[in-house]
């Protein structure tokens, strides 16, 4: 470790020779930041961040590092206990949004920041909203936002209702949204987390349009490879402090995640040809219908076998989520079939499905997998609680439980002082961790996955993959759906790929799969005969 | 607390709601301040907002504190604890107002107890109502023979006011229908004036109401509605004139006073003349001006002399003890509703 | 039986609907702007009693009208920014915050009459102002319509303008367009900048004021006078009213006359000679059925089913 | 470190709030009083100047633990309930009912008019809860209806079935001796109730924070998506916990008539049910911590009586004086900068000599 800041520092003492620095330079500067929560955790420690105008520059680190805190201390959304921020050369003290916003500093935030029930174009003008006399001028703003969207060519469309649009048009009015605010400086953190490669692409080429039209951006993301394609430069966080600033391309990915991480880390995973067995899951047939009496579900068929990884490729929103809540029972009033070792599951109350050792990762942890008010070992024990191992006489064996819970937490490698303490105090990695400490340690036989290492940083990704592996090789059935097209590749056997509710594809062998031909089906270019289809079901 | 020698007597009165309804409670509370003025003694008020679990350490307190010389305590929903605390104390004198206490056993030498009899000035007022419904000449009443009645709560005392209320419109009119409806507590003055407004609507040219401080509806209901409304407990008519209000005055043409204002100022006098007759009810109604039809500018101003003297004269039947009003006091749901039944709808 | 019905099919009676209806319809439009602000309150019976009394007062003290609506409004506003104050700053529990107002206004104002003004309980000796009724002019003629709509009081009409106020406050303005923002979602609002606590604060403010009128009308309109508790309940019905409209301002009004058309019809049917207990629980147990049957109807939208059997009948073919 | 900062500052806080709470009052009763040291006296140090007032204290709180607990364990499922006020009230006329008019012996009266009044109390809690299931129909606007159903229903039973023509009001027959509870001290009127309410107070602690009822419950409370992922069954432990909180509403109610009253006087809903909210709120729906807040709202009033009593400041100063010291001392964020700096603070000097 002590050598890798060595080798940081040395760098940023070449560049400052070699290129004679003057502070105006840095359009912004963050030193000796410090922030500490009001729990007492320490996010950021002295940490000094510097921005050059007109730059790309990444935000890099391990889940907690405290990047996103760091943003909203920029932004103004926390404010930092001690340090200073300059601004096109001037000290500020941004206390807010509104000041962070009038400067020229806006952001997109890693979760969505938009209201659900308005259209994208209030969304769009929230905040300035244009009209006389404090009257509010719909026309102007769905105007505002056509305007906007043709100018820097992202099409939206401004009367639709946030709620009912896919998250890569989420994704779009974010950053449109803070365009229209006119700033110089965007914070995009984690903005391609749920975008698909060809999403992402345009997302990149959007940005690199901006780059060059003099915007200075600030890119968080844990995927080294668009850090290598987009950005100029890089800090690395970790811990609360930086460890070092670098020019990108200097580095190779593997010595980014080292310096993140601190250690190597494998990007790929070693794992065996499957063995499969009976199939445990079978879907017949499986249509469903949203409330707004959309079929979001299309005559789905496929089976899962033991020992097989079945992955789901497609773009977020084309029914996966319904899918897999359909199968986890979340969702009901299904048409067709879905089998559980040859037994339907409609009748089933989840409680009944998971006693057959059904696993279940959502990918909506705010919403699923986690109660945020509750600590870490109320969040882990609640698919086991009323088991009798951990009960005694009508009540709850505590001392059982907490020796269960501190295992799990060890064996998960979840970070945190103590089992007692809220989840929300854990960064989005550690919370993940969790959840999946919950839902593999329950000897699963069908592991249904759905986005497991969204927003997680390389180190615990790479830890929950090879425990799907791992699971698989125990004799798991493995669904795992995902956006994230190398994981895909990586992580299953098979691939079914899914558009517009449909299987558009089944692809028997991973190995042999690139991620351009992924692409080509999940847009829905491509598309596979009903034959082909039909092999995904193993009867 | 500490014992100085009081030089004057000291008086306090446990009302069982809270002052302020300018009806019952502020009545007894006038009495009691009066006979203080004229006799210079110190007096006290406790209100309980009508909670029952502070009655009994409210009056355990006082008797303890042997700070007064008199406590003066009433309505039957205190009587139990009165009684209770009059026994274990027997050295505390109590005036006990508007209920009754059997003596017979000898017990409660401590104790003088006043009632006014409701159900006797309210038979005048359902008399004057049912004559005055029938009036041919005042433009305010329709043809039909409709009164009406507005209580507060369901509870004896509010259906004393009714039985005798009935009782006195069926006595010079059988035809007369009487309409009764309740507010559901005493507070709801808004629902009060909904009421009476119904009652209106259905015929009735004169509403009764018995609903404490709720009753200030029905009497601003009889003013929108161009009606009438008969005041209860003190003299509404002469009330509303005292503070300027001559047009609400004018849509009362009476009130059942109930004068135990002036009972409990007998009483207390006779306390600081030492010949309080301790041991012993006294009820009082018409018969000893207990009770009273008010008889104002306003009565004789809407009020026939004629029908004043029909009234007169059923009051004098009374007194002389050959009508006897019935009470509610004392009588089964099933026995209220014959009264009520009488009533037709 | 059937003076019932005479009463209840006449023209006088939707009159009563109205005039019964105005509180509510102030109460519930309150509670809409405030729970489009996210906020949950409950505590609009003390508003309501307050400013009843600051009405009260402030006419009976000055002679003026509008000294009197003026404080009144002083005085039920102040109550709604002390439950601003201690729930979006102090973050006090709102239920609790609620509750506990509820209680002052009981006690508080009693005693702030009885210190300001000697009374205790009631102000009827106050010569307090009301507010005039308004025959409206040529709708006054028309035969029956002119029965029920004109001649209210002042505050009725009020009332009704208050629901298109708010109509346009929520979905037309600028400011409505924010206080819907930080209700749905307060960090969205914030990360563009929107002070949330202050728009919160504002949607308050605003429904403050307008339970405010509804507490004016009833010591000012209604009735001449301020009596104790004399809301009675009608704050939470209020919200009940709110809750029955889903957050619509018209269906919020027409909820509001529903519930005062049970109470009306309640009142008529006095002379029915049920229990009298059974009679006054009517308008409760109608806003009870009002909520099951809403509820009823939210669960399935009509498309989703149809299209599911839609999709039923194809695989079956 | 940090949590003894934060336990640290909790106990500021309250005692903050409670000072600035007094210093309020004391403001305003010397608006109205001629001697307001003496009021103050009064209402401070007067609750606690003979037995018979701690018994007062004792005997009000009694009720409030058996409300505190039920809304604790409604509230803890995310339901804002306030059905324990008609369920309170409901169940003091079952119980009354069960008082006056079956004969049973000794020791098997009481148990059978608590029953009683749990079973209805039960029902009272559960009916919101069922709308809210089935209909979606928020809890805290029908049950607030429900409350208004409930006393309608009661002086309804009062009235035409147990209603005692003798007093001169509307009240029940007295209750046969068989029924009532026995007083466990004689100065006092504290009664077997306390006993109760305490077993009461230790079985809901124990059901809500160490039982997997109790788990799934709160589990619900805090994330009722969370819950039905898990496999809770949301609906059900829903109405389970609305049942058991308003049946012991109901058992409070019935308790309170047993132990209190020898007839059923009550001529309005009682408050104890939205008491029973505010002690809940105050106790953080722990039951551990519901006596103490029970206490405490009974001494502010046991207090504010005393002082109505022995002082010229009239009674209703008292809801000013408990609005004020309630809110103030349920202020999350009272004083959280003060708390902020100090626990940066100490955060600051482990991370220095974490450097060091
Ligand atoms: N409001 C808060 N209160 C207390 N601790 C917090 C709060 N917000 C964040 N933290 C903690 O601060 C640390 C840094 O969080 P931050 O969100 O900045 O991490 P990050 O680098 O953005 O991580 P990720 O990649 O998972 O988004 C984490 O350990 C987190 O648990
Ligand atoms: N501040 C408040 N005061 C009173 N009731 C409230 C408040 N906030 C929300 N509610 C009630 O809670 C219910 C659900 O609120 P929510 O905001 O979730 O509505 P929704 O899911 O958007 O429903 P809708 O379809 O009615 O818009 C509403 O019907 C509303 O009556
Ligand atoms: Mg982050
Ligand atoms: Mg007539």
């Amino acid at each position: 470790m002590a050598s890798v800041s060595h080798l940081f520092h040395l760098e940023i003492g070449v560049r400052i020779m070699s290129e004679n620095i003057k502070v105006e330079e840095y359009i912004l500067s963050m030193e000796n930041i410090t922030k500490i929560y009001s729990n007492g955790f320490i996010a950021n420690k002295s940490v000094n961040f510097k921005v050059r105008k007109g730059e790309i520059h990444a935000l890099i680190g391990e889940n907690g590092a405290g990047k996103s805190t760091l943003m909203k201390v920029l932004f103004g959304q926390e404010q930092p206990d001690s340090g200073e921020i300059f601004y096109k050369g001037k000290k500020t003290n941004i206390t807010n949004p509104l000041v962070a916003l009038h400067m020229g500093i806006g952001m997109v935030h890693q979760h969505f920041m938009l209201v659900p029930s308005l259209t994208v174009a209030e969304n769009m003008v929230l905040g300035v909203e244009p009209g006389k006399y404090g009257m509010f001028s719909y026309k102007e703003a769905v105007k505002l936002t056509n305007d906007i969207s043709k100018k820097y060519n992202l099409p939206i469309d401004a009367e639709a209702k946030i709620m009912d649009l896919p998250v890569g048009f989420k994704q779009r009015v974010e950053i449109l949204k803070i365009l229209l605010r006119g700033v110089d400086v965007l914070i995009l953190d984690e903005p391609t987390a749920v975008l698909t490669p060809q999403e992402t692409d345009e997302l990149f080429k959007q940005l690199k349009v901006l780059k060059e039209k003099g915007y200075t951006i600030i890119f968080i993301s844990h995927k080294l490879h668009e850090i290598k394609k987009l950005c100029d430069n890089l800090t690395v966080l970790r811990n609360g402090r930086v460890t070092g600033t670098a020019k990108v391309s200097d580095l190779t990915e593997q010595e980014i995640s080292k310096m993140m991480v601190g250690r190597d880390v494998f990007l790929t995973i070693k794992k065996d040809v499957a063995q499969p067995k009976e199939t445990v899951l079978s879907v017949k047939n499986l249509s469903w219908v949203d409330k707004h009496g959309k079929r979001v579900v299309n005559n789905l068929s496929f089976s899962v076998r033991a020992g097989e990884i079945l992955g789901i490729a497609g773009v977020e929103g084309n029914g996966q989520r319904e899918l897999t809540n359909l199968i986890a029972r979340l969702e009901e009033n299904q048409i067709g079939e879905i089998l559980l070792y040859g037994k339907s599951i409609a009748k089933q109350s989840i409680r009944e499905i998971r006693e057959q050792k059904i696993s279940h990762i959502s990918e909506d942890r705010m919403t699923f997998g986690t109660v945020y008010e509750a600590t870490i070992e109320e969040n882990i024990i609640s698919d086991r609680f009323y088991k009798k191992e951990f009960n005694k006489n009508y009540l709850m064996d505590a001392k059982k439980i907490k020796n269960h819970v501190n295992e799990l937490i060890k064996e998960y490698n979840v970070r945190t002082d103590s089992k007692d303490l809220p989840i929300r105090t854990l960064s989005g990695g550690n919370m993940q961790k969790v959840v999946v400490a919950r839902e593999f340690s329950s000897d699963p036989k069908l592991v249904i996955a759905n986005q497991p290492t969204r927003g997680i940083d390389v180190g615990a990704s790479e830890f929950i993959r090879k425990k799907l592996v791992t699971l698989r090789d125990q004799g798991a059935a493995v669904l795992l759906v995902s956006a994230d097209l190398n994981e895909v590749i990586e992580v299953s056997d098979s691939i079914v790929v899914m558009c517009d509710g449909s299987i558009v594809a089944y692809l028997k062998d991973a190995k042999r799969v690139t991620e351009e031909q992924l692409g080509e089906y999940m847009l829905g270019i491509k598309k596979q005969s009903d034959e082909e289809l039909r092999e995904v079901v193993h009867d | 607390a500490k014992k100085v020698e009081p030089k004057t007597l000291k008086v306090v009165v446990v009302i069982n709601t809270n002052l302020g309804d300018k009806a019952f409670s502020d009545l007894v509370w006038g009495g009691v301040q009066k006979a203080a003025a004229e006799f210079d003694f110190e007096i006290k008020a406790v209100e309980l907002g009508g909670d029952p679990t502070k009655q009994e350490p409210t009056l355990t307190e006082l008797c303890d504190s042997k700070e007064w010389d008199l406590i003066v305590a009433g309505t039957f929903n205190l009587l139990e604890a009165t009684k209770k605390a009059a026994e274990k104390y027997p050295d505390q004198k109590f005036l006990v107002y508007d209920a009754a206490i059997n003596y017979a056993d000898g017990k409660f030498k401590n104790v003088v107890s006043v009632l006014s009899k409701q159900n006797e000035g309210s038979y005048l007022a359902g008399a004057l109502a049912a004559l005055l419904t029938k009036s041919t000449t005042d433009p305010l009443v329709n043809d039909e023979k409709i009164i009406g009645f507005v209580g507060g709560g369901e509870n004896a005392a509010i259906n004393d006011f009714l039985i005798g209320y009935i009782e006195g419109a069926k006595a010079v009119d059988p035809a007369t229908k009487i309409l009764f409806s309740y507010v559901g507590n005493f507070t709801d003055s808004a629902k009060a004036k909904e009421l009476a407004l119904a009652q209106f609507q259905q015929g009735a040219d004169i509403v009764f109401a018995v609903a404490s401080s709720a009753g200030f509806g029905v009497y601003d209901a009889a003013k929108t509605a161009d009606k009438y409304a008969i005041g209860v407990d003190q003299d509404k008519a002469l009330q509303f004139k005292a503070v300027g209000d001559i047009v609400q005055a004018k849509h009362i043409p009476t009130s059942v006073v109930k004068n135990l204002d002036v009972l409990i100022y007998e009483k207390l006098s006779q306390f600081v003349k030492k010949t309080m007759p301790w041991g012993t009810h006294e009820a009082v109604g018409l018969k000893g001006n207990g009770m009273a039809l008010a008889n104002n500018e306003y009565t004789k101003l809407i009020v026939s002399a004629d029908i004043l003297a029909q009234v007169e004269a059923l009051k004098a039947k009374i007194v002389a003890g050959t009508t006897v009003v019935p009470t509610a006091i004392g009588l089964t749901t099933e026995q209220i509703q014959v009264y009520k039944d009488k009533a037709g709808q | 039986m059937d003076v019932i019905f005479k009463s209840i099919f006449s023209t006088v009676f939707f009159y009563t609907i109205l005039r019964v209806a105005t509180p509510l319809i102030f109460v519930s439009m309150a509670a809409l702007i405030v729970r489009k602000g996210g906020i949950m309150c409950i505590a609009f019976e003390g508003m309501m009693l307050f400013a009843a009394l600051g009405g009260v007062i402030g006419s009976a003290l000055t002679q003026n009208l509008f000294v009197g609506l003026l404080l009144g409004t002083i005085f039920g506003v102040t109550i709604a920014m002390i439950f601003a104050y201690f729930v979006l700053v102090l973050q006090s529990n709102n239920v609790l915050t609620g509750l506990a107002l509820n209680i002052l206004g009981s006690g508080g104002t009693v005693f702030l009459l009885f210190a300001l003004t000697g009374e205790k309980g009631t102000s009827s000796s106050l010569r307090s102002l009301q507010v005039p009724h308004w025959n409206i002019p040529i709708i006054k003629d028309i035969p029956i319509l002119g029965e029920i709509i004109s001649g209210h009081n002042l505050f009725t009409y009020l009332a009704f303008l208050t629901v298109i106020l708010v109509y346009i406050l929520v979905y037309k303005t600028r400011l409505g367009l924010r206080i819907r923002s930080v209700g749905e979602n307060p960090q969205a609002a914030e990360s563009v900048g929107i002070k949330v606590i202050r728009t919160k604060v504002i949607s308050l403010l605003i429904g403050g004021l307008i339970a405010s009128f509804g507490g004016m009308y009833m010591s000012m309109g209604y009735l001449p006078f301020f009596t104790r508790d004399m809301m009675s309940g009608r704050g939470f019905i209020g919200i009940a009213a709110q809750n029955l409209g889903g957050g619509i301002p018209l269906n919020t009004m027409l909820s509001a006359m529903l519930f005062g058309s049970a109470e009306a019809v309640s009142n008529v049917f006095q002379s029915l000679r049920l229990p009298s207990e059974f009679v006054q629980m009517l308008p409760y147990i109608v806003t009870i059925v009002g909520l099951i049957s809403i509820g009823g109807v939210k669960k399935e939208s009509k498309s989703k089913i149809k299209r599911i059997k839609e999709i039923k009948e194809s695989t079956h073919e | 470190m940090i949590n003894k900062i934060e336990n640290q500052f909790k106990f500021i806080r309250i005692a903050i709030s409670i000072s600035i709470a007094l210093l309020l009052a004391f403001l305003i009763i010397s608006f109205v009083s001629k001697d307001p040291l003496f009021a103050m006296y009064n209402l401070i140090i007067g609750p606690f100047e003979n037995i018979r007032r701690v018994g007062n204290i004792v005997e009000l709180m009694i009720p409030l633990l058996f409300t505190g607990v039920g809304v604790s364990i409604m509230y803890s499922a995310g339901q804002i309930n306030m059905a324990s006020e008609g369920a309170f009230f409901l169940g003091g006329v079952a119980a009354a009912y069960v008082s006056v008019t079956f004969l049973l012996p000794y020791g098997i009266h009481p148990v059978v008019a608590m029953i009683a009044g749990g079973l209805i109390g039960g029902l009272i809690g559960l009916i919101p809860a069922i709308l809210f299931v089935k209909f979606k129909a928020l809890p805290v606007v029908s049950s607030l209806m429900l409350n208004y159903i409930s006393y309608f229903l009661g002086m309804y039973v009062i009235h035409y079935i147990i209603f005692d023509p003798e007093t001169g009001y509307l009240s029940s027959f007295l209750y046969k001796e068989t029924a009532i509870l026995p007083k466990l001290f004689s100065v006092t009127r504290i009664h077997w109730g306390l006993v109760i309410g305490l077993i009461v107070v230790v079985l809901g602690y124990l059901f809500l924070k160490k039982s997997k009822w109790g788990y799934a419950i709160r589990m619900i409370g805090m994330n009722p998506n969370f819950a039905q992922y898990s496999g809770i069954n949301v609906g059900f432990y829903i109405l389970l916990c609305q049942l058991i909180g308003g049946a012991i509403a109901g058992i409070g109610g019935a308790v309170e008539q047993l132990g209190m009253y020898s007839r059923f006087q009550y001529q309005k809903l009682s408050g104890h049910g939205f008491d029973g909210v505010l002690v809940a709120i105050l106790a953080n729906y722990n039951p551990k911590f519901v006596p103490l807040a029970a206490f405490f709202i009974a001494y502010v009033r046991v207090g504010a009586d005393v002082m109505a009593r022995n002082s010229d400041v009239p009674i209703e100063i008292v809801s000013i004086i408990q609005a004020v010291i309630i809110v103030f001392v349920a202020s999350e964020r009272f004083l959280a900068g003060w708390k902020h700096r100090k626990i940066v603070k100490a955060s600051q000097e482990r991370f220095a000599s974490e450097e060091a």
